[in-house]
This record gives C-alpha cells, structure tokens and sequence, in this order.
C-alpha cells in the first residue's frame, strides 16, 4: 500500500459470535451516515475504507474507517457521485462491497451495475428493482398490478360534467378538481358530494381557462389531513421478507421530513396488520431484498395510498431501531453477504416508542442554511437517548452538502416518556457558532397538537404561520 | 493540490493558545536611543507579523506584545470549505511511507522526505483520479520519465489504472523531474503527488 | 430572588401525562450522577437546585439545573459534605426534596434526619434503615436473623484442632485458616478436606506466631472463584419490594467496580430466581423503600452470601435501566413523593443485555489520577449506546474529587452485540488532555476471559499482571 | 471572592490566552523623557496593533495595556482548580438584579452597577454561608450599618439565617461602607459580596 491509503493500526480482532458478513466494506457517503454504517461495520468486525472529498478531509468519518481515499474535490459531482472514482478507490483498497448510504449514489441504477460489472458487492437492491421503483408511472403500474392501493384519480383529462361525476363517483368523496395547466391553488376545487360537483368543476375550468388560458381540469381524491406514514421492509435473497412496522412522518416542511417517531400514534392495530401487509405485499411484488421503505399517504379514514418506495436506508431508520431492537444497517450488510434475515416476522416487536428529531445548521424560523464552525457542543447523553451524528467541536459545517448536524432520538417506555425525553435533550443540547432548527424541534414538542398527536402533512404550514404571527406579535 | 498531512500533532482548537510568545532576539547593547528612534522601532514592530517584542539598550527596556486573538498562529489557517482535524494526536493513525523503510507517523515523514515540501520553485505533478500508478505502458516498458528528465506540458508522465483503465496523465508544466513520489504499483488517490519537478 | 440565586429562564412547562411528584428538587451532589438526576427531573417537569463547590462553578450540573447556589470552596468537606450548606441552600430555594446521588451525603443518617427536621423530603430510605445497614455487624446480625445467608465462618479465634476440624465441617470446604493478626498473605492455609486440616492448621499457626508474634487464627469458608453479584431493589411506601434483576460486577481492582453488567452470565434462571427473592427478603427484613442493592459474593458452585446493602442509587444503576427499560431515578422521586411503584415484580423482564465501562481521568496501566483539561472530546453515539457523562471538551477535571470522566453504557440483544458495541464505543471514544482508562478497557473487552464471561473478582489482578508483563516485554 | 460573573459573553475555551498580567500601570516619574515625549509615545502605541507595552528607562517605568472588546473578559480568570466556562453565550440564563429593575443579563447588569468592581482601595465582605440576608436583628431594629458608616474589625455587620440560626456576619476590615448589595430578606450564597467598603 502506497502514501496514498494510509492504514490505520487495526487491532487484533477478537473473537467474534459471527463471521463478518464481509471482510471489508467502501461506504460511499459521509456524514452521518457513513459513520452509522462504520460502526456497523466495526460490531461485525469488518474494515472500513472512508472515501472523501477535499472539503472533508478532517470529517469524523474519515477519522473512524481503518483506511481513506481522497476521491475528488468539493462539489458532490466531482467525488461523492463520481462513480468511477469511488469504484476505484474500492479497487485499490479491495474492498469486496460498497455501502451507499442514503442520497449520493444510493439509488442510482447504473451505479449498481457498474459494481456488479466490477464484481463489487452493492449493499442494496438490484438495477433492475432501483429502476423500477425509481420511476414513478412504471412504479405506480407495478403496485396497481400487485393490487397495492394509489390515490384514485382521473385518467387524464376529465371532459364533461357526466364523466366528473362518474369518475367521482368511481375514486369516492371528496374530491380535487385541478387545472392541468395549474400550480398555486387557481383552478383547484374541492368537491364534498355529488350536488355540489357540477358548479365546482364549471368554476374550475373558467378559473383555469383565465389564469392559464387552458380550461382542461383533471381530478383526483381528496385527502383530508393526510399522514405521512411508511413501512420499513426488509428480504433477503431467498425471497423472505418482513415488515419492521411503520413510521409517522407526517412533521413535514416542503417535503423535507423534519420529525419521525415509531410506532404512529394514528394507527390501530388493525390498520398496523393492514398497511404493514400491503407494503410487505408491494415489496413481494418487485422481488425486493435488503432495506427498503414504502411510503403511504393515510387518509383520515384510515384509507391509505401507495406514494413511493424508498430502496435504500432511510435517514429516519434509528426510532424503527429503537422500537424493534434490530439494527437495520448490520442486517443490511448481512443480507448483501448473502446470508438469510436474522429474525422472522413473529419476531419483529414494537416495543415502546421512538421519536426523532433532525436537528440541521439552519435559521429555526427561517430554514436558511447556516454552515460554519462549531465552537461548543454538548451532546445530550442518560437514559433513552441515541445521537447520530458526525460533529465535533471545532468541526466546520461546509456549505457544499445538506445541513444535517445530527439526529437525536429519544426512546421512552411510552410516547410521553419519549416526548418528555425529547424535551430534555433538546434543553440540554448546545450547539454554538451556526445556528441550528433545535429550537424549532423545542417548540413543536411543547404543541398541544403535537403533544396529542393530531396532526396531518399540512401542519407544518399552520405552525409556522402562528410562529410567524407570535414573532410579529413580540416584535 | 493535497498536502496528505492529516493530524498536526497539536490541536488546532485553541489558535490563540496556540501562539506562544516568540521573542524577537533582544538588540545589540546601543546605550541611549532618541525618542524619534523608539517611535522608528515601534512603527517597525507594528508592521511585521511578531507577537512580542522586547527591547533593552542600556538602561532602557521595553517590550511590546501584540494581540494574539487578531493574529492567530500563522500556520493554522481555516478557509470555509476546510474543517479543523478532528482531535489532535494521531494515536491510531499510521501512514505508510512511499520507502520499504519502517513505517512513519505522519508528521516524521515529512521531516525524513528528501524533498522539501512547497519549496519556492518546486512543482508536484498529482494524480486527478484515484487509481494504481505505473511509470510505464507496460512491465517491459522503460518508465515514461525518470528523475533528471526535462519535460514539457502535455507529455505522459505515467498511467493511473481505474477500472480497467489506463489513464495517461500528462505534465502540465514545463521543467526537471526531480524525484518520483510513489512507488510504481502502488495505488494512489485524488490529489496525491505523483512527481516533483523543478520549474523551468 | 436576590441577584445570589440565579434564575434560568423556565419554559412554560408543557402537558404532562402525569403530574410531577415534587415542585423543586435540589441535588446534593455533582458529575455525571448530579447531572442524572437533573435530567430525571426534567423528565418528570421537576424543578433543579444545583449546589456547587468553588472548584465546580462551571460544572454541567450547574449549567442545566434551573438554579444553583454556591455552598462552599472546593474541599468536599466544606461544601458537599457541609450539612448546613446543603440544607440552608434547599431552604433559600424553596426546594422540597433533596436528591443525595451517591458518595457525599447518600448514606448518611445524620443527614437524612436533618433534612426530616427542617422539613425537607430526602429521597431515601429513613435513617434507621441506612444506620441499620451502614454498620457491619448489625447488617450481618440483621440478614443471619431474616435467614439471608452469610458468609460462613468460626466464632472468632478457633483454639485447637480438634475445634477447627468442627468448625470445617459446620462450614463447608474448601476453608481459609486466617491468621487473626494478619495480613499479606502469611500465616494464611486453604484446606480442601478434613485430612489436610491439622497439618495446615498448625503451619498457619506457626507461620502467624513467626510473622505476627501471635499465633491466633480463625476460620472462614474459602470461596473458588467468587463473583459479586449484585441485586437492584425497589420498595415503596406501602410495603411493595421488587427486584429488578441482578448485575455482575466482578470486574474490580481493589474493590473498585471497573466494568458492570446485566444479566450475568454466571447466573442460571433458577438461581437468578433464587438469589433476587432472597434480595427481596433482605429488603423487606429491614422494611426498605426507595432504590437499593444487596451485594452478595457468588461460590463456583452457585453458593452466594450476604456481603452489604447500599442504600443509594449505584453508580452502575444504568445497566439495569437499559435491560429492564425502568428508569430507577424518576422511580426513586416517585416513591419519595409517596407514590406507588410504577410496576409489578410480574411486568419486570430482563431484555438484552447491557455493559457499562466506567471511564477513569487515571493512567490506565497505573490507575495514578489524571486531572487537568479536556482539550479534544468525541463521545460514541449510534444505536445501543448511552453515555452518562458531566463533561464537555473544554472542561477542567479538578483534582479535588472522583476521576470518573463517564460512564459507557452498551446495549444489544444478547451479550455478544453489547460487547461488539462496547468496543466500537471505545474505538471511537475520543478524550484528549487527561489520560482515561478507555484503553485498559478496550484490551478488557477483546480478552478471551472477558469473553466467555469466566472471571471472578480475583480476575483484574491476574489480566493487570499480564498486562505489566506484556508492557515489560514490550520494552 | 467569587465575583459571580459567570459567562463572559466570548467562549473563553483557551485559557493560556485569557490570563494577561493585569498590573497597575506605575506612576511615570518623568527623568530623560519628557511629558510631551511620553505622550507622543503614548499616542503611538494607541495607534498600533498592540495589546501591552512595556517600557523602562533609567528611573522611568509605564505600561499600557489595551482592552479592546477583542480581547478576553478581564474579570475571568482561571485557577488549575477552576474549569472554563462550559459554553459561550449564556442565552438561556438571566440574572436578577438586586435592584427591583427589570432583570438584566449579567455583562449589563455589571455595566450599570454604580460600584466600579475590583476598584483599587474597595474591599467586599462576602458571605460565609448560605442563607437570607438580614440588615438588623429584628424587623424593628435599626440596621447594624449603613453607607457612610465606619466600621471595624470585628463589628456585626448583618445577619445571614440558616437553618434557623442567625449567624451575624462581621466586618473582616476597617473601612467606610459605601454600599449594600443585597436587598434584606434575600438568599445569599457562599462568597457572594454582601457589602463594599472602601479600607481605611
């Protein structure tokens, strides 16, 4: 081994209850996660090769692997997603699998195929899967065919008052009527029955017809106070597949999921057996293996819908961790050896409650990113609380990747015992030189609508509203 | 271009810990000095980067100290895109050296390296790609160019083999080749030095 | 409030799902355990005194209890120890409760009672239960009475060998003959059968006459192997004892506990039954309340006696918080507020398994203390791990008290995932400034004794000789 | 003495730097030099970078020291067995005046105390216990003492209950007492200033 790969003093292993999966495992990523899968590496007795960018040269990850490749400059093209530079700096390691974290190259198809054409094994599904599952239309046509339920809507555009209500009729109240042409709520109605329907779907179209000079609408169902909820899976290449339960992800800011807690406080048992066997059913469907997640949106009903599948890790995997007692990386690299699930489905419990909180380098009421130098830091710590993270005192934030600093979890026998262990990690979490969303995650655990649970995809819109309106009020 | 010295010995956290006080070697016993030529050293004194000076001539001493926040060490030096090195002693770390000779920690390497590292006129050639270096087309090739050759921009200097690849890389300066860093087979990483020339 | 006793600024507490059992609480202690209970508190929506010496004036306790009082200059003796300190401190605050932690004040019955008199509630036992149990003999007069096994011995000094060979017999071999004037070893016999008694009654006899001019000597039963296994109680007001399992903590060196464990795994179901009911009629022979522990020494042969009960919450209580999912410290306010035990002897069950490294500020071959500063920090994080930690990078580790840097607490499902992420913890532990016993640990965890669990608690002092010979080879 | 300033508002994470030699400046006794010639020097220093500085010649001595905001909070000092602060900014905490103004934050509360601290020639009696601070014996007695009084070594001073002992605290000097800095009734801590006297 040249200068370049620098070795680090790799203690005897010792003895172990198993055979590491692998005897060496490349984690294409960084951060955070790139530190969780080292970590899962070293309990499985597997060494690690970092690979990083110039910007993250003195990064935590860097620091744990037992070896680090310098793969190219800043910008995430130019290294983090540069696959022939990370397949290289898996040839020359020899490491035999890449672990691709989450984001980055995660769910890049060609990626995969490059490995398998290296003989590199990728810690994940198949192209073939990632592709299918990547494209939403070819995704939606597998789901409809495996008879997993998608939001009802129109084919297209509805032309005539008679086929509004026939289509309605067919996807069930209430229902959207959407400009095609549209954005920005102009040419959108909400229709609760079928009297009203007719006047709705006239007005839409004359909206649509001025705002957009185009009056063809399309409808779909209306979901009121839609959940966020998905459903960790996980196969291995034997065709077994389990559910890990759900998660509740419905603390949303434009799509970006800033809470997570397991198990959803929204869902009977029976809608848990449910969902649960729906998601196991869609993952049957592509054939899936390792960690993957489908997600649904939960109507208020209790009627819920196919949105996407995740065929990577999920950044929310620790409060499923925390209820189950199955660490999803480990058997991730597990699987990818080849080796069978270590748990059947009988054995899968959720077992109190978890919540997570993403604490990012922002503006908490501006979500403006605010990379820099972390002067002083203290990790809450005690009972029920895990910390996933990267940072250290003196690290500097770049401005070149996302501004995740960390993610805090609390567990608790219950979800007041979490929530209670929530509320005092944040009050003991100190984060000085950027500034950080903790003090929003403060906030929002001391909501009674969070406190009780009651809250859909939208609230985050309400919320910062009356966060706005308390600011102006103080001025 | 990468310097590949991770971990200072020292940490870096504390730059203005870090600057202990580095005296100007007091001046030559001149007995009294004018108040115009105190005022000349003091406006000198001000102007170049010291942190103290002190001063004695006769009966006359003084000394002046600068402000160490406002000039944190010279050698350590942040830029947004560059974080500090996470903890100081490299205790686990060892870095293989380019030599069979034993393995060195880092900061010893350097000191033992026969070429002095960012010496003025000194250029290193890296390696853009991660990859395994070969100073030829083939084992039965003579190596594309050997320390005392002069080159020009855009001549081969070697292969670095990625997938499958050879990847020529080419000079991108005209000037001597005086030494080659890494030793032919051997893998090499983004920005790591490949060769050192001298500029001419 | 006068400018003395600074006030934070206290969130608008929040809906709690039960009410808290105190108003105020003070801490009469400091480090990780002062810390401990703060977070207890919070977690419960008790309000914090924190008392500090001079020396702790930017202690971590301080900084997230809701008030602190200075009570004294750094000599424990003069603060934390200083009665009339801690309980003028309590008094000026309003606090209702006080929380002793362990060491300082926690055992002392004096204390207890003037809390009593002044009106304030001492989170404890009474003071007749801790005087009762803090003196030696009575403990012992206390256990033989309520039939709790002790450690078998002779009646003082055994005169002839004709009473020794009765003595043996009435306790069992293997026996120690013990020179009563001894120590060091000499004029010291283990006797394996009544055949080689006399003869090693005599030498001892002679051999104690010679070291110690005096030639009495008594007898005790001689243990092979002897673990310290320890059993975690809880009682509360109302006569309700259980048991919330046992903790291994044979790992000392010089009667200090270095790592602990739940469960052990020296311990069959059966006589894990055994052992914590016979801790239960300890407890109930003296009509404990609160949180205590019943020490006892574990024989090869599943014989265990009655070494002492500490009436306090153990430095090594979050092991079996981590197993048994209890949180013992909100579990001791309740109780001190006179509530019910949150849970039944049936609702508690062991689940996983938990190691904690107790991370010394000391030389780790030597163990000779190292105060001073903490100049670079990196605590492990990731599922399974909690820290139990007062320190921060940047912190100054006085030389004045314990050198306890942190606890390191492992959790997995079953042991050999506890220790797999025991070690990665440790690998990625980083304390710079002041040298820890992390290393010492991490060479612990990767012993094959460690390993196959085959250690007793004269096991450190064997590993410390290798240890020295290893060094000595080493150069 | 605890000075009770807890946080400086800047992280004072590096000791070394945070600990300048703090001596009165000597009185200039003017020989070779001046007072023009001083004073000209003097507006020099001003206008360079420095932070001290020292000079001596012949019999004549001064010093200067800078404190801008730059540098570190001159009340904060370290002692081996004090730790730093744990944390810069103190957001979280408030520090009620003894006054019953508005509360203020801790650096203002220090800037608006008609009492300059650690004023040469002032003397703090602080308390040696915890407890609540009483000015007389009872509520109808007089107060032991008031600004303007003189006091000696020995004299009861106030009262401090605790534990329903009244433990009267006595001066410690001779001296003029120029304020009371607890309110009566208040809790007091260990160390924490009670009156300020000027010695004499």
């Amino acid at each position: 081994m040249a200068a370049a790969i620098k070795r680090r003093v790799v203690r005897q292993p010792a003895p172990l209850s198993e055979e590491p999966p692998f005897k060496k495992v490349l984690i294409a990523n960084r951060g955070e996660i790139a530190l969780r899968v080292i970590l899962a590496c070293k309990e499985l007795g597997i060494q690690t090769v970092a690979v990083y960018s110039e910007a993250d040269r003195n990064a935590l990850h860097v620091r744990f692997a037992d070896e680090e490749v310098c793969i190219g400059p800043a910008p995430s093209a130019k290294s983090y997603l540069n696959i022939p530079q990370v397949i290289a700096a898996a040839e020359v390691t020899g490491a035999e699998a890449i672990h691709p974290g989450y984001g980055f190259l995660s769910e890049n198809a060609h990626f995969v195929e490059v490995c398998q054409a290296c003989g590199i094994n990728f810690i994940g599904p198949n192209p073939e899967i990632i592709r299918k599952m990547g494209n939403k239309a070819q995704a939606k046509a597998t789901m409809l065919e495996a008879g997993v339920p998608l939001m009802p809507g129109s084919d297209g555009v509805v032309e005539t008052v008679e086929e509004a209500l026939v289509t309605a009729e067919k996807i069930g109240y209430p229902v959207i009527v959407k400009a095609s042409a549209g954005g920005g709520g102009r040419g959108m109605r909400i229709c609760n029955n079928p009297e009203e329907l007719p006047d709705m779907y006239n007005t839409a179209r004359s909206e649509a017809k001025i705002a957009f000079g185009d009056d063809a609408v399309y409808m779909e169902k209306y979901l009121l106070e839609p959940r966020h909820i998905e459903v960790q899976i996980m196969g291995d290449l034997y065709g077994n597949i389990v559910h890990l339960g759900e998660r509740e992800c419905s603390i949303q800011r434009r799509h970006q999921k800033l809470i997570e807690e397991s198990p959803s406080g929204a869902i009977s048992p029976e809608l848990r057996q449910r969902i649960c066997d729906m998601a196991v059913k869609a993952a049957r469907a592509v054939g899936y293996y390792n960690a993957g997640t489908i997600e649904f949106l939960l109507d208020k009903r209790g009627d819920f819908f196919f949105m996407e599948m995740n065929t990577r890790v999920q950044v929310e995997h620790p409060v499923t961790e925390m209820v189950t007692g199955i660490d999803i990386v480990k058997e991730q690299l597990r699987i990818a050896a080849g080796q069978r699930l270590t748990f059947t489905q009988e054995q899968v419990v959720q077992r109190g409650h978890a919540i997570e909180c993403r604490i990012n380098a922002e503006d908490p009421w501006k979500f403006t990113p605010c990379p820099g130098r972390i002067t002083a830091l203290n990790f809450p710590g005690g009972p029920g609380i895990r910390v996933d993270t990267a940072m250290y005192q003196d690290a500097v934030i770049p401005p070149t990747y996302d501004s995740m600093v960390a993610k805090l979890i609390a567990y608790g026998n219950n979800r007041n015992e979490a929530l209670a262990r929530m509320r005092r990690a944040l009050d003991t979490l100190v984060i000085e030189g950027v500034k950080t969303t903790a003090p929003l995650h403060r906030k929002i655990m001391d909501h009674p609508d969070f406190i009780s649970g009651g809250f859909s995809t939208k609230w985050m819109e309400t919320f910062m509203e009356e966060v706005e309106a308390e600011r102006k009020a103080e001025g | 271009m990468s310097t590949r010295k991770k971990a200072s010995p020292s940490k870096p956290s504390a730059p203005a810990s870090a600057a202990p006080s580095r005296r100007a070697p007091s001046a030559p016993k001149t007995s009294s000095m004018g108040l115009d030529e105190i005022k000349s050293l003091i406006a000198l004194v001000g102007k170049e980067p010291f942190q103290e000076f002190e001063f004695e001539a006769g009966d006359m001493k003084f000394r002046i100290r600068k402000d160490s926040i406002h000039a944190p060490a010279p050698q350590v030096t942040y830029s947004p895109a560059q974080s500090a090195t996470p903890f100081g002693s490299p205790v686990n770390h060892l870095m293989a050296s380019a030599q069979p000779a034993p393995v060195q920690a880092a900061p010893l390497a350097a000191a033992l390296s026969p070429v002095p590292l960012d010496e003025p006129g000194i250029h290193y050639i890296t390696s853009p790609i991660v990859g395994t270096f070969y100073r030829s087309s083939n084992p039965s090739s003579p190596s594309f160019v050997n320390p005392g050759d002069v080159v020009r921009p855009g001549q081969t200097l070697c292969i670095v083999e990625a997938m499958k690849l050879m990847n020529e890389i080419e000079s991108d300066i005209s000037g001597e080749i005086i030494k080659v860093l890494v030793e032919n087979g051997q893998p090499v990483e983004y920005g790591e030095r490949l060769f050192a020339a001298r500029v001419g």
